[in-house]
């Protein structure tokens, strides 16, 4: 994949600092995102992934507690969500979160809710329904009786239905089946081809870092590692711990006395 | 025959003002989930400043009347900008609670100032004329309060269904984080339906004041009213309006017909029996969580 | 006599056909995978098997009943448990009171008997010790000790997964109804998990149905498998066998290779 | 004695002024003004009279938090008025084994004098009387046979109720109507419609004052046309032609003290001396109002026929002695006490019958009567 | 956090010393209270202890189950006028007719608890309202229940001992009040309590764990209706005289509001919001008597409202609390309770 080179960064965080109360989740963090690439960020369970995605958005009140997060250079940081969202930021949130007693088409028509061009809100119904033929089937289903995939298909198509400049994906290929997690990725690039940067978390890191023009490694509310995705795809480490391939040749016995380890 | 005609009619009569309370507080239901108790307090008030700006202040009946209205929009805003959106981590029964609460201050503001005793309102129609439609009687004041529920239930339903609005607010009540996240202005939306419902039960409330004006004037149509809007369904505006005459009627001709001492309560069992059939009302599916 | 079968079983939600002609049957200690794309209706067979949807048709046979029909708690009582696919935690409750509830079913406290737990030598006391002592094991085998008593609402994903399967385990079921496990975690905490289901498999001896996306999960693991697509099944055999079948491949795996994509 | 000093008598007093039934508030206010008034006299021979008034808001738990915590605290001499059946009978028998005199529960209810308590001086008349009085003009005066009653569903109105039917019983008469209405109700059609179906010539109302209002009112929206005579709880014609928009006109109703207009000497005094001096902005000289006063006017005669000797005892034994006293109300006397007969408790059986002419002007029908 | 936990340690009925001698405090005071007090007093405490009864029961059914419920001054009722009948008419002992009627108001809450199964929200809210004003009507319409004019309860014997004053009362009341809130703690600590939770977290989770929904929806409402109900009989008692329109939708919103405002899910928390709103509800009645401030109230009263009027201002004062308690500590009292405690531990951070 063609490298992309740092124009300008279209979202800047700097040393931000979370807490859930009196937890403290994200411990300094910092990462840029340049307009029209694709970032990844992996990392384990509770490392904080979910959490910067949050703060980004705005969704924990209060926070950051520290740090300041810019967004085309000016500050989003302490702002609503909704002002986050109308600067063209769009969020596919962990857990889908989609409108359970909405119907799938409602569902979308919420995530073009801040755009005024009728037609182009048809013709994005059209494009969602083309990635994903299963949607326009189940259209006037209520969201909630959904199969997990399909609702996962569901929150992405919303999210994109707002045309963002900047879409952040949790976990997208969440729950979906290996030809959909294929797609999915395959639609990641198109719309970032379409100049759309993207922000994403992901689980799977190989097909992550795959598309990924940038990769950073989250561990316990700290980057622990940064740089362009095929750097981090050699590194023994994260192949080891993200890549799975080391335990390609795994048997039992072997696991389960594996002692984990972290960087810390 | 005469009779039971008669009584249907009645019946309609009285499930007019329970209908505009209850489009009030589905209103508000859509949007946040939360049964406003202090529905009824917030029409009282509106409806006692009409009667202080008519009785004390001179003013003409056409201007304190829309003042009066204008004064129920803002109090509706001021409430959910000072009260309800201050409330951290709400969940419902915490947000029923800070509901009451508002009931009892405003309950407590108009005996305050007013006093408990009965007013008479001065409003241009009495309440006492009456047309006669062949064998039949309905008051005038009725007419006209069935002519504004049903046109009140027009506007709001097409408003609704038409308006992007009517969706968003949908949408805050489903999951107001998600709602957040497609660039809903939640909060905005949710003073917005305090306003207009409040305007709503005001006219309610504007309504029955000249038949009955003193501080306990609206506990019974508001919960008559809740019960209609629970028996039509909680999130639909038709529905809360059926719901209202069919509990009118039902009312009207179990105390007609069957005893007049359980006239007023018969509207719940038949609520509950009603329930025990349809769970989310009449007019609403009944969403089964899948897993 | 098979352990458990599942006999023609059909389901429609209004005009969908979620479920129809699926049978199978699971041989005691098997690993079972059900995969197929999404929508195919999977989850919906676990409801099915669990009470919590009536099948319009069809008949489960578990331990040569029949329990088709059957409320849920019913066929948890008989030795069915299960994990979901959105995390059913109880929220406000601690990892240890969470497992505890996987014990529900064993506990013979009532409500007079549960009034009258004045301290530990009560009946109640002694039983909600004992159970304690089991649920210890299982927190132990899965590796929950860092959590045990926090709540569950603010575990990370992965850990709230792992949560879901001690309690489950805590019902000591015969059958296990795993609804992807692995989602949302990472690679070196899904060959944790994936040893963690042979132990159950081996160790505990219990029969395993799982349904999984993450196909080297399922080939690894897995004696058969049941695919599905349109709530219709496509083929059921072996890991090589369904892999390699067209329209398996077509629907749900993709063209190309497999192990490329899935890992 | 408890609650009398050299110079103080205290005596104790409740009284919703919040809730449902705020509107029986003025009561209180009424007495309060009346003590004023006499303090400004000089009190009663020398001693000043203390009122202590508190609102139980009509819930019977908060009036015993509040008699108690007087009767302890401050330390009461006697009671006097107290709104309401259920929050008087709360406390009624905390009163009656301390021996603390209560004088005038402003309800027309049997519990008070049957049985007859010592401490305990009825003096509002049996609701039942004046149904009683009401009925007995129907029939005797105006010949109506075909008699109805709406009656709210409790005591108040079951009392009513009964003494219409024992009236009309002894013309051999039964009521064509009984229609009960809940205080909550705020739709009263179908009962309209009951008592038109009924076509009584006459309809008693024995409801609270909103309920009989739209009683009058709907059937006149209904056009039913009859007679409406009311109990005396509805008996304030200038407040009752005001919030009925006028339909309130002809009503006749029966009555337990003189009326607010009537010139009455005693009357007026209490309203220039009491009334104008001492009540707050925007309050009414209406019925409810001095009828706080009525209730008292018997305890302080008998304070003032103890002269020094401010005992207890001494006032059980001033008030027996009452024999028709006359205040504002109709005559007062009680008789020593017996357990066996109820009457030795129940001051006032007196009423008269007035009508509701244009403008609330009231017409004297009849003089004051006792009814047995 | 890492080691093992000793399995007493969530069994035990004092977790530690420091508890076991806060307790004895306080029960020590309980124990004095009445023979320093006056009968004012001891009246309050008893009112005070009655509302607590009712509170846990209710708390049970919606802090823990999850279900709400806007009758519960009808099991009040019912417990009420079960008590006072049963001893009347039946002539039971008081000791045997209270739990009696606990049990009828429970029978009813295990029937209420059926349409509940499928409701949820406000369409429960105002089954369980229809239900709490039904119930008041028709005892209102029974004569063998005094009717409209309302009962007087009979003179109270436990064996030999004639309980008259409210000191007597209160000796009956507190040990009694202390015996089912331990009760509803034991209860909510082990196999039951634990079903009600589960069920209101993830209904279809609990449900494939074992727990029967119908069972313990139902449970739930009786145990709670049970708690009403014995409440109710005592409240006979302390007032000596019943009579349906006593029990009105506003008790059964005071109810939840104490309910609510103490925490919901905790036993602590009912206890505390119990007594303070009931207090409150109480005193506020003197608020003009309080010095200065009453004075100030009956100023403004004179300018901008009205002196007729002026007692509400206990209303305006009870629903402002309410509702800046509810904006301030969603979790109630219990929510402070809890703060305090976090940040007491972490304290020198
Ligand atoms: N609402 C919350 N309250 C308290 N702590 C929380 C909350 N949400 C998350 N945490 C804690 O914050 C840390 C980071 O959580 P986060 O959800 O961001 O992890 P993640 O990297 O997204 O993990 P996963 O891969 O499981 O989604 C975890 O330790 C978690 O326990
Ligand atoms: N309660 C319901 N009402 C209506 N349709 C339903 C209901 N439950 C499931 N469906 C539909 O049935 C189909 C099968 O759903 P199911 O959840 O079983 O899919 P799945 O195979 O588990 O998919 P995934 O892998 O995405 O979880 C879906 O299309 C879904 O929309
Ligand atoms: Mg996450
Ligand atoms: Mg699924």
């Amino acid at each position: 994949m063609e490298k992309k080179t740092i124009v300008n960064p279209l979202l800047e965080i700097r040393n931000i600092e979370t807490y859930y109360d009196l937890i403290y989740a994200i411990r300094g963090a910092s990462l840029t995102v340049a307009a029209g690439s694709v970032t990844a960020i992996l990392g384990n369970n509770g490392a904080g992934k979910s959490t910067i995605l949050k703060t980004l958005m705005g969704l924990i009140e209060d926070q950051p507690d520290k740090g300041t997060i810019l967004f085309e250079g000016n500050r989003i940081d302490g702002r609503d969500t909704e002002d986050i969202v109308c600067r063209g930021i769009s969020y596919v949130p962990e857990g889908r979160e989609v409108f359970e007693e909405l119907s799938v088409r409602e569902n979308l028509l919420m995530g073009a809710y801040t755009r005024r061009d009728r037609d182009g809100v048809r013709r994005d119904f059209e494009r969602i329904y083309d990635y994903f033929p299963i949607l326009a089937d189940r259209t006037h289903q209520w969201a909630g009786t959904l199969s997990g995939g399909e609702q996962q298909m569901l929150a992405i198509g919303r999210a994109l239905m707002s045309r963002p400049k900047l879409l952040c994906l949790d976990e997208p290929s969440l729950g979906l089946s290996p030809i959909l997690v294929k797609e999915i990725f395959r639609i990641i690039t198109q719309i970032n081809g379409e100049g759309v940067t993207i922000l994403l978390v992901e689980q799977n890191a190989r097909m992550a870092l795959n598309i990924a023009d940038t990769g950073l490694i989250l561990e316990n509310g700290r980057f622990v590692m940064k740089g362009p995705s095929r750097d981090l795809m050699d590194d023994p480490n994260v192949q080891e711990f993200y890549l799975g391939m080391q335990s390609e040749t795994s048997a039992k016995g072997y696991q389960r006395w594996k002692r984990k380890r972290r960087w810390r | 025959m005469i009779d039971f005609i008669q009584m249907l009619i009645n019946g309609i009569a009285a499930g007019s003002s329970y209908a505009l309370i209850g489009l009030a507080m589905v209103i508000i239901y859509k949007t946040s989930e939360v049964p406003n108790f202090a529905q009824g307090e917030m029409a009282l008030i509106s409806t006692y400043v009409a009667y202080m700006l008519l009785e004390q202040h001179q003013f003409p009946s056409y201007l304190a009347f829309p003042l009066s209205l204008v004064f129920a929009v803002v109090l509706g805003c001021i409430l959910e900008f000072t009260i309800l959106r201050r409330a951290k981590e709400p969940n419902v029964l915490g947000m029923i609670i800070i509901t009451i609460g508002i009931e009892m201050i405003l309950m407590g503001l108009v005996s305050w100032k007013f006093g408990a005793e009965q007013k008479s309102m001065p409003f241009p129609i009495s309440p006492y004329d009456s047309v006669m439609i062949g064998d039949f009687f309905v008051s005038t004041l009725e007419v006209l309060t069935l002519v504004v529920a049903l046109c009140t239930m027009i506007v709001l339903f097409l408003f609704f269904r038409y308006s992007r609005l009517g969706m968003a607010m949908k949408a805050t009540q489903q999951n107001p984080m998600a709602a957040r996240i497609m660039g809903i202005r939640t909060r905005r939306i949710l003073m917005a339906t305090w306003g207009i419902s409040s305007l709503v039960g005001a006219s309610a409330g504007l309504l029955l004041s000249p038949v009955i004006m003193q501080p306990y004037m609206m506990w019974d149509p508001m919960l008559k009213g809740f019960a209609a809007a629970v028996m039509g369904g909680m999130t639909s505006l038709p529905g809360a309006v059926f719901g209202a005459y069919l509990l009118g009627i039902i009312e009207n001709l179990f105390g007609g017909y069957i005893s007049i001492e359980f006239k007023s309560v018969v509207a719940f069992a038949v609520i509950v029996l009603m329930l025990c059939i349809r769970p989310s009302g009449l007019f609403a599916r009944h969403y089964v969580k899948k897993v | 006599m098979t352990f458990f079968s599942i006999d023609n079983l059909a389901i429609a939600f209004g005009g969908l056909q979620a479920l129809q002609d699926i049978r199978f049957d699971v041989q005691a200690g098997e690993v079972f995978a059900i995969i197929g794309p999404n929508g195919a209706g999977k989850t919906t067979l676990f409801n099915c098997i669990n009470g919590i949807y009536r099948p319009d048709a069809g008949n489960i046979r578990f331990d040569g009943r029949n329990i088709q029909g059957l409320r849920p708690d019913q066929v948890a009582r008989l030795g069915i448990a299960r994990t979901f696919q959105n995390i059913e935690l109880f929220a406000n409750m601690t990892t240890m009171e969470n497992i505890m509830l996987g014990r529900h079913v064993f506990m013979r406290t009532g409500l007079f008997r549960g009034a009258a737990m004045w301290g530990p030598r009560s009946f109640a006391g002694r039983e909600e010790r004992d159970h304690r002592r089991q649920v210890e094991k299982i927190i132990d085998l899965l590796r929950l000790q860092a959590v045990r008593g926090k709540l569950v609402g603010a575990l990370p994903y992965g850990t709230q997964k792992m949560v879901e399967l001690a309690r489950a385990l805590a019902l000591e079921p015969k059958l296990l109804l795993l609804d992807e496990p692995c989602a949302g975690m990472t690679a070196e905490e899904k060959q944790d998990m994936i040893f963690w289901i042979k132990d159950i498999q081996n160790d505990l001896g219990i029969t395993i149905l799982l349904i999984e996306h993450d196909m080297r999960m399922v080939m690894d693991i897995s004696d058969r498998i049941l695919a599905i697509n349109f709530g219709q099944p496509i083929t059921i055999g072996t890991a090589d066998e369904v892999r390699r079948h067209p329209e398996v491949l077509k629907a749900y795996l993709g063209e190309e290779d497999h192990r490329e994509s899935a890992a | 004695e408890e609650g009398v000093t050299a110079t103080e008598i205290h005596i104790g007093q409740w009284g919703p002024q919040t809730g449902p039934a705020a509107a029986w508030g003025s009561v209180a206010r009424g007495t309060d003004a009346y003590f004023k008034m006499i303090n400004e006299r000089g009190g009663i021979n020398g001693r000043k009279l203390i009122h202590h008034m508190f609102d139980d808001a009509y819930n019977p738990a908060k009036t015993k938090a509040g008699v108690k915590e007087l009767q302890e605290g401050t330390g009461m001499f006697a009671w006097v008025s107290g709104v309401g059946t259920a929050p008087g009978l709360a406390v009624r028998d905390y009163l009656m084994e301390r021996g603390v005199p209560w004088v005038g529960p402003s309800a027309g209810s049997l519990h008070w004098v049957d049985p007859p308590h010592k401490y305990l001086f009825a003096v509002y008349p049996l609701y039942a009387l004046e149904a009683r009085a009401l009925c007995r003009y129907a029939v005797a005066n105006m010949g109506k046979q075909k008699i109805a009653i709406i009656y709210q569903n409790d005591d108040y109105g079951k009392n009513g109720l009964k003494g219409a039917r024992e009236e009309l019983a002894r013309h051999g008469i039964e009521l064509v109507a009984e229609v009960p209405v809940n205080v909550t109700d705020s739709d009263l059609k179908p009962h309209v419609m009951k008592l038109k179906k009924s076509n009584a010539e006459v309809v008693l109302l024995w409801t609270t004052v909103r309920h009989a209002v739209m009683t009058v009112g709907i059937s006149k929206a209904m056009r039913f046309q009859t007679q409406f005579m009311s109990t005396s709880t509805c008996s304030d014609f200038p407040l009752m032609m005001h919030i009925s928009k006028g339909a309130w006109e002809g009503v006749i109703a029966a009555t337990f003290a003189e009326l607010p207009d009537s010139g009455y000497p005693l009357l007026q005094t209490y309203k220039q001396e009491a009334f104008d001096q001492y009540a707050a902005k925007g309050e009414r000289w209406g019925l409810f109002y001095y009828a706080g006063i009525v209730f008292a006017e018997p305890l302080v005669e008998a304070i003032r026929r103890c002269g020094d000797d401010v005992t207890r005892e001494r006032l059980v034994q001033e008030l027996e002695s009452l024999k028709d006293f006359k205040g504002i109300s109709g005559k007062i006397s009680y008789k020593p006490f017996d357990p066996n007969d109820p009457s030795c408790r129940q001051g006032q059986s007196q009423t008269f019958l007035v009508q509701c002419m244009a403008g609330g002007k009231a017409k004297q029908l009849t003089d004051w009567a006792t009814i047995d | 956090m890492d080691m093992k936990r000793d399995y007493y340690e969530d069994v035990q009925l004092f977790t530690s010393g420091v508890v076991v001698f806060w307790m004895a405090i306080m029960l020590a005071a309980l124990a004095i209270f009445p023979f320093l007090a006056t009968s004012y007093y001891i009246y309050m405490a008893n009112f005070l202890a009655i509302n607590v009864i009712v509170v846990i029961g209710l708390n049970i059914l919606v802090g823990y189950a999850g279900q709400v419920s806007l009758g519960h001054a009808g099991f009040f009722a019912i417990g009420a006028y079960g008590t006072v009948i049963l001893m009347t008419e039946v002539h039971l002992p008081f000791l045997v007719a209270l739990p009696l009627a606990g049990l009828i108001a429970a029978g009813f809450g295990f029937l209420l608890g059926l349409p509940s199964l499928r409701l949820e929200g406000p369409y429960l809210a105002i089954a369980t309202l229809g239900f709490g004003l039904t119930i008041t009507q028709i005892i209102g319409r029974i004569e063998l229940f005094g009717g409209r004019q309302g009962l007087h309860t009979p003179e109270l014997f436990i064996g030999p001992w004639h309980l008259e004053s409210d000191r007597d009362f209160y000796f009956l009341l507190i040990p009694l009040t202390i015996l089912l809130a331990l009760t509803a703690r034991n209860l909510i600590k082990t196999k039951v309590g634990r079903a009600l939770i589960a069920i209101r977290d993830a209904e279809i989770a609990a449900e494939t764990l074992g727990v029967n929904l119908m069972g313990y929806k139902t449970l739930a409402f009786a145990i709670s209706a049970f708690y009403a109900g014995v409440g109710g009989g005592l409240y006979a008692f302390v007032l000596r005289f019943i009579e349906p329109e006593i029990f009105t939708l506003l008790m059964s919103i005071m109810f939840l509001a104490m309910v609510v405002v103490g925490g919901l899910g905790s036993i602590m928390g009912s206890i505390t919001g119990a007594c303070l709103l009931s207090w409150l509800d109480l005193q506020l009645r003197n608020i003009l008597s309080i010095p200065y401030l009453g004075k100030w109230l009956e100023a403004l009263s004179q300018e901008w409202f009205s002196i007729t009027g002026v007692s509400n201002i206990q209303l305006i004062v009870f629903g402002a609390i309410l509702v800046l308690i509810m904006l301030f500590e969603p979790l109630g009292i219990f929510g402070f309770w809890i703060r305090a405690k976090k940040y007491w531990k972490t304290w020198p951070f």
